[in-house]
Protein backbone atom coordinates (compact mmCIF):
# COMPACT_ATOMS: atom_id res chain seq x y z
CA UNK A 1 0.00 0.00 0.00
CA UNK A 2 0.90 3.47 -0.70
CA UNK A 3 -0.54 7.06 0.06
CA UNK A 4 0.94 10.41 -0.33
CA UNK A 5 0.46 14.11 -0.54
CA UNK A 6 2.34 15.58 -3.11
CA UNK A 7 3.12 19.09 -4.68
CA UNK A 8 4.55 17.69 -7.85
CA UNK A 9 2.71 16.62 -11.35
CA UNK A 10 1.27 13.21 -10.94
CA UNK A 11 2.36 10.68 -13.54
CA UNK A 12 -0.42 8.47 -13.88
CA UNK A 13 2.21 5.61 -15.65
CA UNK A 14 3.68 5.68 -12.48
CA UNK A 15 1.13 5.27 -10.26
CA UNK A 16 0.00 2.19 -11.94
CA UNK A 17 3.77 1.05 -11.60
CA UNK A 18 3.23 0.43 -8.03
CA UNK A 19 0.16 -1.71 -8.20
CA UNK A 20 -0.30 -4.99 -9.98
CA UNK A 21 0.75 -8.48 -9.24
CA UNK A 22 0.67 -12.05 -10.87
CA UNK A 23 -1.72 -12.93 -8.46
CA UNK A 24 -4.21 -9.89 -10.04
CA UNK A 25 -6.48 -9.94 -12.89
CA UNK A 26 -7.81 -6.49 -12.79
CA UNK A 27 -6.35 -3.17 -12.16
CA UNK A 28 -8.10 0.15 -12.09
CA UNK A 29 -6.80 3.63 -11.94
CA UNK A 30 -8.71 7.04 -11.21
CA UNK A 31 -7.71 10.07 -12.12
CA UNK A 32 -9.78 13.15 -10.82
CA UNK A 33 -8.56 16.00 -13.46
CA UNK A 34 -9.05 20.01 -13.18
CA UNK A 35 -11.72 20.58 -15.45
CA UNK A 36 -12.92 23.68 -17.13
CA UNK A 37 -16.02 24.32 -15.85
CA UNK A 38 -18.04 23.82 -12.61
CA UNK A 39 -21.70 25.18 -11.91
CA UNK A 40 -21.53 26.53 -14.95
CA UNK A 41 -18.18 29.19 -14.78
CA UNK A 42 -15.65 28.38 -16.85
CA UNK A 43 -12.31 27.89 -14.36
CA UNK A 44 -8.81 28.75 -15.66
CA UNK A 45 -7.40 26.32 -12.31
CA UNK A 46 -7.35 25.49 -9.11
CA UNK A 47 -5.90 25.91 -6.02
CA UNK A 48 -5.37 23.21 -3.69
CA UNK A 49 -5.11 24.59 0.15
CA UNK A 50 -3.63 21.11 2.42
CA UNK A 51 -3.38 19.95 5.89
CA UNK A 52 -0.68 18.03 4.54
CA UNK A 53 0.14 16.00 8.27
CA UNK A 54 -3.25 15.27 8.84
CA UNK A 55 -4.45 14.63 5.10
CA UNK A 56 -1.15 12.17 4.87
CA UNK A 57 -2.66 9.96 7.76
CA UNK A 58 -6.21 10.05 6.82
CA UNK A 59 -5.06 9.14 3.36
CA UNK A 60 -3.34 6.38 4.80
CA UNK A 61 -6.50 5.29 6.83
CA UNK A 62 -8.71 5.69 3.88
CA UNK A 63 -6.48 3.11 2.28
CA UNK A 64 -6.13 0.89 4.96
CA UNK A 65 -9.83 0.57 5.22
CA UNK A 66 -10.35 -0.29 1.09
CA UNK A 67 -7.92 -2.91 1.48
CA UNK A 68 -9.49 -4.71 4.27
CA UNK A 69 -12.58 -4.67 2.93
CA UNK A 70 -11.63 -5.24 -1.03
CA UNK A 71 -8.73 -8.10 0.57
CA UNK A 72 -6.36 -6.24 -1.53
CA UNK A 73 -3.02 -4.58 -0.09
CA UNK A 74 -2.03 -3.71 -3.89
CA UNK A 75 -3.34 0.07 -3.58
CA UNK A 76 -1.46 3.29 -4.32
CA UNK A 77 -2.88 6.63 -3.88
CA UNK A 78 -1.63 10.34 -4.54
CA UNK A 79 -3.38 13.34 -3.70
CA UNK A 80 -1.83 16.64 -5.20
CA UNK A 81 -1.82 20.02 -3.67
CA UNK A 82 -0.99 23.84 -5.03
CA UNK A 83 -1.57 25.11 -8.05
CA UNK A 84 -3.28 23.30 -10.76
CA UNK A 85 -4.05 24.11 -14.42
CA UNK A 86 -7.36 22.58 -16.12
CA UNK A 87 -6.04 19.06 -17.35
CA UNK A 88 -3.84 18.72 -14.66
CA UNK A 89 -4.38 15.23 -12.40
CA UNK A 90 -5.76 16.07 -8.37
CA UNK A 91 -5.62 12.53 -7.59
CA UNK A 92 -4.62 9.15 -8.86
CA UNK A 93 -5.71 5.95 -7.08
CA UNK A 94 -4.80 2.43 -8.53
CA UNK A 95 -5.66 -0.54 -7.38
CA UNK A 96 -5.25 -4.05 -8.14
CA UNK A 97 -6.92 -7.65 -7.19
CA UNK A 98 -7.32 -10.48 -8.48
CA UNK A 99 -11.09 -10.36 -9.58
CA UNK A 100 -12.75 -6.82 -10.42
CA UNK A 101 -15.35 -6.13 -7.81
CA UNK A 102 -12.23 -5.82 -5.50
CA UNK A 103 -10.65 -3.00 -7.75
CA UNK A 104 -13.76 -1.43 -8.20
CA UNK A 105 -15.25 -1.56 -4.61
CA UNK A 106 -11.76 -0.28 -3.63
CA UNK A 107 -11.11 2.50 -5.78
CA UNK A 108 -14.58 3.69 -5.20
CA UNK A 109 -14.17 3.94 -1.28
CA UNK A 110 -11.70 5.74 -1.95
CA UNK A 111 -12.18 8.54 -3.44
CA UNK A 112 -16.16 8.90 -1.46
CA UNK A 113 -13.81 8.73 1.16
CA UNK A 114 -11.49 11.29 0.20
CA UNK A 115 -14.33 13.96 -0.81
CA UNK A 116 -15.95 13.12 2.76
CA UNK A 117 -12.75 13.44 5.31
CA UNK A 118 -9.72 14.62 3.29
CA UNK A 119 -8.51 17.52 4.36
CA UNK A 120 -7.88 19.47 1.09
CA UNK A 121 -9.80 22.84 0.13
CA UNK A 122 -10.03 23.77 -3.13
CA UNK A 123 -10.54 27.61 -4.31
CA UNK A 124 -11.35 27.66 -8.34
CA UNK A 125 -9.59 30.49 -10.49
CA UNK A 126 -12.40 31.65 -13.67
CA UNK A 127 -11.34 32.90 -16.34
CA UNK A 128 -12.76 36.39 -15.77
CA UNK A 129 -9.82 36.55 -12.65
CA UNK A 130 -12.48 35.86 -10.26
CA UNK A 131 -11.50 33.16 -7.48
CA UNK A 132 -13.45 31.03 -4.71
CA UNK A 133 -13.89 28.45 -2.85
CA UNK A 134 -15.50 25.42 -3.72
CA UNK A 135 -18.44 24.32 -1.17
CA UNK A 136 -17.32 21.52 0.49
CA UNK A 137 -18.20 18.79 2.79
CA UNK A 138 -18.25 19.01 6.53
CA UNK A 139 -16.36 15.76 7.67
CA UNK A 140 -18.39 13.67 10.04
CA UNK A 141 -21.92 14.84 8.31
CA UNK A 142 -24.56 12.35 7.31
CA UNK A 143 -23.98 11.37 3.78
CA UNK A 144 -26.03 13.61 1.21
CA UNK A 145 -27.03 13.04 -2.17
CA UNK A 146 -24.00 13.38 -4.74
CA UNK A 147 -24.06 16.99 -5.49
CA UNK A 148 -24.04 17.60 -9.54
CA UNK A 149 -21.13 19.59 -9.64
CA UNK A 150 -18.84 17.07 -7.90
CA UNK A 151 -16.12 15.54 -10.36
CA UNK B 1 -2.42 26.13 28.70
CA UNK B 2 -1.36 26.75 25.31
CA UNK B 3 -3.13 25.74 22.48
CA UNK B 4 -1.56 25.48 19.16
CA UNK B 5 -4.84 26.60 16.75
CA UNK B 6 -4.27 26.34 12.94
CA UNK B 7 -7.02 27.67 10.23
CA UNK B 8 -6.94 26.71 6.81
CA UNK B 9 -8.56 27.84 3.78
CA UNK B 10 -11.01 30.03 4.07
CA UNK B 11 -10.98 30.41 7.77
CA UNK B 12 -7.44 30.88 7.07
CA UNK B 13 -8.24 34.09 4.91
CA UNK B 14 -11.23 35.18 7.27
CA UNK B 15 -8.74 35.50 10.26
CA UNK B 16 -5.59 36.55 7.93
CA UNK B 17 -3.56 34.13 9.76
CA UNK B 18 -2.82 30.46 9.89
CA UNK B 19 -2.03 29.74 12.92
CA UNK B 20 -2.82 31.40 17.03
CA UNK B 21 -1.46 30.26 20.34
CA UNK B 22 -4.25 30.33 22.21
CA UNK B 23 -4.21 30.35 26.04
CA UNK B 24 -6.76 28.50 27.74
CA UNK B 25 -7.69 27.47 31.74
CA UNK B 26 -7.12 23.69 32.34
CA UNK B 27 -10.11 21.21 31.38
CA UNK B 28 -10.77 23.26 28.59
CA UNK B 29 -12.38 21.58 25.95
CA UNK B 30 -12.92 21.60 22.18
CA UNK B 31 -15.84 23.40 21.97
CA UNK B 32 -14.61 25.96 24.67
CA UNK B 33 -11.55 26.98 22.41
CA UNK B 34 -13.96 27.85 19.87
CA UNK B 35 -16.15 30.23 22.22
CA UNK B 36 -13.03 31.73 23.72
CA UNK B 37 -11.67 32.58 19.51
CA UNK B 38 -15.25 33.57 18.83
CA UNK B 39 -15.43 35.93 21.66
CA UNK B 40 -12.21 37.98 20.06
CA UNK B 41 -14.53 39.52 18.11
CA UNK B 42 -14.55 40.91 14.44
CA UNK B 43 -13.42 38.08 11.83
CA UNK B 44 -13.85 35.44 14.57
CA UNK B 45 -17.44 35.89 15.12
CA UNK B 46 -18.09 34.47 11.76
CA UNK B 47 -16.12 31.29 12.53
CA UNK B 48 -19.27 29.36 13.42
CA UNK B 49 -19.76 28.10 16.76
CA UNK B 50 -19.62 24.19 16.27
CA UNK B 51 -16.61 23.86 13.41
CA UNK B 52 -15.19 20.24 12.07
CA UNK B 53 -11.94 19.97 14.60
CA UNK B 54 -8.83 18.15 14.28
CA UNK B 55 -6.86 17.63 17.59
CA UNK B 56 -3.47 16.08 17.21
CA UNK B 57 -4.44 15.20 13.53
CA UNK B 58 -7.50 12.90 14.42
CA UNK B 59 -11.56 14.72 13.88
CA UNK B 60 -12.43 14.84 17.42
CA UNK B 61 -15.56 15.75 19.20
CA UNK B 62 -16.58 19.21 20.55
CA UNK B 63 -16.58 18.07 24.17
CA UNK B 64 -13.62 16.69 23.83
CA UNK B 65 -10.55 17.69 27.01
CA UNK B 66 -7.56 19.78 25.52
CA UNK B 67 -4.19 19.26 26.83
CA UNK B 68 -1.21 21.87 26.98
CA UNK B 69 0.44 21.65 23.70
CA UNK B 70 -2.04 20.28 21.69
CA UNK B 71 -2.81 20.86 17.85
CA UNK B 72 -6.13 21.75 17.21
CA UNK B 73 -7.20 22.33 13.62
CA UNK B 74 -10.33 23.70 12.19
CA UNK B 75 -11.49 22.24 9.69
CA UNK B 76 -13.76 24.25 6.83
CA UNK B 77 -15.70 22.10 4.85
CA UNK B 78 -13.41 19.70 2.97
CA UNK B 79 -13.88 19.36 -1.10
CA UNK B 80 -11.00 17.44 -1.85
CA UNK B 81 -10.52 15.03 -4.86
CA UNK C 1 -15.12 6.90 -28.97
CA UNK C 2 -12.39 3.75 -30.14
CA UNK C 3 -12.59 0.23 -29.97
CA UNK C 4 -10.58 -2.37 -31.67
CA UNK C 5 -9.26 -5.86 -31.46
CA UNK C 6 -5.95 -6.53 -31.53
CA UNK C 7 -2.62 -8.71 -31.73
CA UNK C 8 0.07 -6.57 -30.44
CA UNK C 9 0.39 -5.71 -26.37
CA UNK C 10 -1.73 -3.03 -25.29
CA UNK C 11 0.16 -0.15 -23.41
CA UNK C 12 -1.94 1.32 -21.03
CA UNK C 13 -0.20 4.94 -20.99
CA UNK C 14 -0.90 4.83 -24.64
CA UNK C 15 -5.09 3.92 -24.09
CA UNK C 16 -5.00 7.05 -21.93
CA UNK C 17 -4.34 9.63 -24.71
CA UNK C 18 -7.24 8.22 -26.12
CA UNK C 19 -9.69 10.30 -23.64
CA UNK C 20 -9.96 13.26 -21.90
CA UNK C 21 -11.24 16.25 -22.80
CA UNK C 22 -11.03 19.69 -20.72
CA UNK C 23 -14.53 19.36 -20.05
CA UNK C 24 -13.67 16.04 -17.83
CA UNK C 25 -13.40 15.97 -14.12
CA UNK C 26 -12.86 12.37 -14.25
CA UNK C 27 -11.05 9.70 -16.17
CA UNK C 28 -11.12 5.86 -15.32
CA UNK C 29 -8.44 2.82 -16.54
CA UNK C 30 -9.55 -0.70 -16.39
CA UNK C 31 -6.82 -3.11 -17.13
CA UNK C 32 -7.78 -6.77 -17.31
CA UNK C 33 -4.73 -9.12 -17.02
CA UNK C 34 -3.59 -12.57 -17.23
CA UNK C 35 -3.11 -13.69 -13.86
CA UNK C 36 -0.86 -16.74 -12.41
CA UNK C 37 -3.67 -18.44 -11.22
CA UNK C 38 -7.40 -19.59 -11.80
CA UNK C 39 -9.60 -22.23 -9.91
CA UNK C 40 -6.79 -22.93 -7.83
CA UNK C 41 -4.79 -24.11 -10.22
CA UNK C 42 -1.42 -22.25 -11.29
CA UNK C 43 -1.47 -20.38 -14.81
CA UNK C 44 1.37 -20.10 -17.05
CA UNK C 45 -0.33 -18.25 -20.21
CA UNK C 46 -3.18 -17.63 -21.77
CA UNK C 47 -4.56 -18.17 -25.68
CA UNK C 48 -7.22 -16.10 -26.66
CA UNK C 49 -9.14 -17.26 -29.97
CA UNK C 50 -11.61 -13.91 -31.34
CA UNK C 51 -14.10 -14.33 -33.85
CA UNK C 52 -12.42 -10.84 -34.93
CA UNK C 53 -14.95 -9.33 -37.54
CA UNK C 54 -17.55 -10.16 -35.24
CA UNK C 55 -16.21 -9.03 -31.80
CA UNK C 56 -14.74 -6.17 -33.45
CA UNK C 57 -18.83 -4.82 -34.24
CA UNK C 58 -19.88 -6.31 -31.23
CA UNK C 59 -17.16 -4.74 -29.22
CA UNK C 60 -18.30 -1.10 -30.65
CA UNK C 61 -22.42 -1.81 -29.75
CA UNK C 62 -21.07 -2.17 -26.41
CA UNK C 63 -19.08 1.40 -26.36
CA UNK C 64 -21.88 2.94 -28.00
CA UNK C 65 -24.54 1.48 -25.41
CA UNK C 66 -22.05 2.90 -22.35
CA UNK C 67 -21.81 6.37 -23.98
CA UNK C 68 -25.20 6.77 -24.48
CA UNK C 69 -25.95 5.69 -21.31
CA UNK C 70 -23.33 7.63 -18.99
CA UNK C 71 -23.49 10.26 -21.59
CA UNK C 72 -20.23 10.90 -22.65
CA UNK C 73 -18.41 9.95 -26.02
CA UNK C 74 -14.68 9.52 -24.64
CA UNK C 75 -14.21 6.32 -24.15
CA UNK C 76 -11.52 3.39 -25.64
CA UNK C 77 -11.77 -0.29 -25.46
CA UNK C 78 -8.73 -2.17 -26.46
CA UNK C 79 -9.41 -6.35 -26.11
CA UNK C 80 -6.24 -8.33 -27.47
CA UNK C 81 -6.22 -11.60 -28.61
CA UNK C 82 -3.51 -14.20 -29.36
CA UNK C 83 -1.21 -15.57 -27.45
CA UNK C 84 -0.54 -13.90 -23.48
CA UNK C 85 1.92 -14.40 -20.70
CA UNK C 86 1.07 -13.64 -17.48
CA UNK C 87 0.76 -10.09 -16.24
CA UNK C 88 0.11 -8.90 -19.59
CA UNK C 89 -3.34 -6.55 -20.20
CA UNK C 90 -5.70 -8.36 -22.37
CA UNK C 91 -8.34 -5.81 -22.57
CA UNK C 92 -8.19 -2.14 -21.54
CA UNK C 93 -11.19 0.25 -20.73
CA UNK C 94 -10.77 3.79 -20.58
CA UNK C 95 -13.43 6.49 -20.28
CA UNK C 96 -13.56 9.98 -19.15
CA UNK C 97 -16.16 12.08 -17.95
CA UNK C 98 -17.53 15.34 -16.31
CA UNK C 99 -18.39 13.46 -13.07
CA UNK C 100 -16.70 10.49 -11.62
CA UNK C 101 -20.05 8.45 -11.23
CA UNK C 102 -20.67 8.19 -15.38
CA UNK C 103 -16.81 6.93 -15.98
CA UNK C 104 -17.30 4.07 -13.34
CA UNK C 105 -20.70 3.34 -14.65
CA UNK C 106 -19.33 3.01 -18.07
CA UNK C 107 -16.13 1.44 -17.42
CA UNK C 108 -18.47 -1.22 -15.53
CA UNK C 109 -20.83 -1.87 -18.09
CA UNK C 110 -18.29 -2.47 -20.44
CA UNK C 111 -16.44 -5.40 -18.23
CA UNK C 112 -19.53 -6.62 -17.74
CA UNK C 113 -20.67 -6.89 -21.22
CA UNK C 114 -17.37 -8.12 -23.05
CA UNK C 115 -17.90 -11.11 -20.81
CA UNK C 116 -21.20 -11.75 -21.86
CA UNK C 117 -21.35 -11.85 -24.93
CA UNK C 118 -17.82 -10.84 -27.12
CA UNK C 119 -16.93 -14.01 -29.37
CA UNK C 120 -13.48 -14.50 -27.20
CA UNK C 121 -12.67 -17.46 -25.59
CA UNK C 122 -9.40 -18.26 -23.37
CA UNK C 123 -7.46 -21.56 -23.27
CA UNK C 124 -5.65 -21.30 -19.98
CA UNK C 125 -2.22 -22.86 -20.16
CA UNK C 126 -1.27 -24.26 -16.83
CA UNK C 127 2.31 -25.02 -15.44
CA UNK C 128 2.28 -28.50 -15.56
CA UNK C 129 1.89 -28.45 -18.99
CA UNK C 130 -1.57 -29.04 -19.66
CA UNK C 131 -4.27 -26.55 -21.01
CA UNK C 132 -7.90 -25.98 -21.09
CA UNK C 133 -10.98 -23.60 -22.08
CA UNK C 134 -12.02 -21.33 -19.41
CA UNK C 135 -15.33 -22.06 -18.66
CA UNK C 136 -17.74 -19.23 -20.39
CA UNK C 137 -20.92 -17.42 -20.58
CA UNK C 138 -23.71 -18.00 -23.24
CA UNK C 139 -24.45 -15.10 -25.12
CA UNK C 140 -28.01 -14.36 -24.20
CA UNK C 141 -28.93 -16.62 -21.58
CA UNK C 142 -29.68 -14.44 -18.27
CA UNK C 143 -27.66 -13.29 -15.89
CA UNK C 144 -26.04 -15.35 -12.87
CA UNK C 145 -24.07 -14.40 -10.12
CA UNK C 146 -20.38 -13.50 -11.10
CA UNK C 147 -18.39 -16.69 -10.52
CA UNK C 148 -15.75 -16.90 -8.08
CA UNK C 149 -12.86 -17.40 -10.96
CA UNK C 150 -13.59 -14.46 -12.61
CA UNK C 151 -11.02 -11.70 -13.02
CA UNK D 1 -27.98 -22.50 -50.90
CA UNK D 2 -24.84 -22.35 -49.58
CA UNK D 3 -24.00 -21.33 -46.19
CA UNK D 4 -20.58 -20.37 -45.01
CA UNK D 5 -20.23 -22.41 -41.44
CA UNK D 6 -17.39 -20.78 -39.10
CA UNK D 7 -16.79 -22.74 -35.47
CA UNK D 8 -14.62 -21.17 -32.76
CA UNK D 9 -12.27 -22.64 -30.09
CA UNK D 10 -13.57 -25.79 -28.58
CA UNK D 11 -15.91 -25.85 -31.57
CA UNK D 12 -13.36 -25.62 -33.74
CA UNK D 13 -10.79 -28.32 -31.74
CA UNK D 14 -13.80 -30.86 -31.61
CA UNK D 15 -14.42 -30.73 -35.44
CA UNK D 16 -11.07 -30.40 -36.51
CA UNK D 17 -11.66 -27.24 -38.60
CA UNK D 18 -12.66 -23.84 -38.60
CA UNK D 19 -15.06 -23.57 -41.45
CA UNK D 20 -17.08 -25.52 -43.56
CA UNK D 21 -19.29 -25.08 -46.42
CA UNK D 22 -23.00 -26.91 -46.24
CA UNK D 23 -25.31 -26.82 -48.33
CA UNK D 24 -28.90 -26.26 -47.64
CA UNK D 25 -32.46 -26.62 -48.80
CA UNK D 26 -34.26 -22.78 -49.64
CA UNK D 27 -36.16 -21.69 -46.27
CA UNK D 28 -34.02 -23.45 -44.38
CA UNK D 29 -33.43 -22.09 -40.64
CA UNK D 30 -30.45 -21.66 -38.32
CA UNK D 31 -31.99 -24.36 -36.71
CA UNK D 32 -32.02 -26.78 -39.38
CA UNK D 33 -28.11 -25.87 -40.43
CA UNK D 34 -27.69 -27.04 -36.67
CA UNK D 35 -29.59 -30.29 -36.97
CA UNK D 36 -27.81 -31.20 -40.56
CA UNK D 37 -24.20 -30.72 -38.59
CA UNK D 38 -25.05 -32.91 -35.88
CA UNK D 39 -26.40 -35.39 -38.59
CA UNK D 40 -23.07 -35.70 -39.86
CA UNK D 41 -22.36 -38.10 -37.32
CA UNK D 42 -18.89 -38.32 -35.35
CA UNK D 43 -18.23 -35.52 -33.48
CA UNK D 44 -20.53 -33.09 -34.71
CA UNK D 45 -22.96 -34.93 -32.71
CA UNK D 46 -21.45 -33.56 -29.44
CA UNK D 47 -22.26 -30.11 -31.01
CA UNK D 48 -24.67 -28.58 -28.70
CA UNK D 49 -28.38 -29.00 -30.46
CA UNK D 50 -29.08 -25.27 -29.60
CA UNK D 51 -25.83 -23.21 -29.44
CA UNK D 52 -25.54 -19.45 -29.47
CA UNK D 53 -25.02 -18.54 -33.14
CA UNK D 54 -24.42 -15.24 -35.43
CA UNK D 55 -25.50 -14.98 -38.94
CA UNK D 56 -23.61 -12.40 -40.94
CA UNK D 57 -21.94 -11.14 -37.49
CA UNK D 58 -24.84 -10.44 -35.08
CA UNK D 59 -26.16 -12.82 -32.87
CA UNK D 60 -29.16 -14.35 -33.85
CA UNK D 61 -32.02 -16.10 -32.87
CA UNK D 62 -32.91 -20.51 -33.61
CA UNK D 63 -35.87 -19.86 -36.33
CA UNK D 64 -34.22 -17.44 -38.17
CA UNK D 65 -34.43 -17.67 -42.02
CA UNK D 66 -30.89 -18.48 -43.77
CA UNK D 67 -30.07 -16.80 -47.33
CA UNK D 68 -27.28 -18.17 -49.47
CA UNK D 69 -24.21 -16.85 -49.03
CA UNK D 70 -24.67 -16.20 -45.25
CA UNK D 71 -21.81 -16.83 -42.97
CA UNK D 72 -23.25 -18.10 -39.83
CA UNK D 73 -21.16 -18.95 -36.60
CA UNK D 74 -21.42 -21.69 -33.91
CA UNK D 75 -20.44 -19.59 -30.99
CA UNK D 76 -19.18 -21.81 -27.70
CA UNK D 77 -20.10 -19.93 -24.16
CA UNK D 78 -17.93 -16.83 -24.69
CA UNK D 79 -14.68 -15.66 -22.01
CA UNK D 80 -13.76 -12.25 -23.14
CA UNK D 81 -12.12 -9.94 -20.83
Amino acid sequence: MFSAIVREPIEPAYVLTLIGADQDGASLLFLGVVRDHNAGRSVGGMRYDTYEEMAAEVLSEIVDEAARSAGTDRIATIHRTGELEVGEVSVAIAVSSPHRAQAYDASRYIIEEIKKRLPVWKKERYSDGAEEWVEGRTPGAPDVAPKADGS
Amino acid sequence: MEIRTLFFASYKELLGTGELQVDLPEGATVSDLVSALRARGGAFTVLPAAPAVAVNLTYTDPTSLLSDGDEVALIPPVAGG
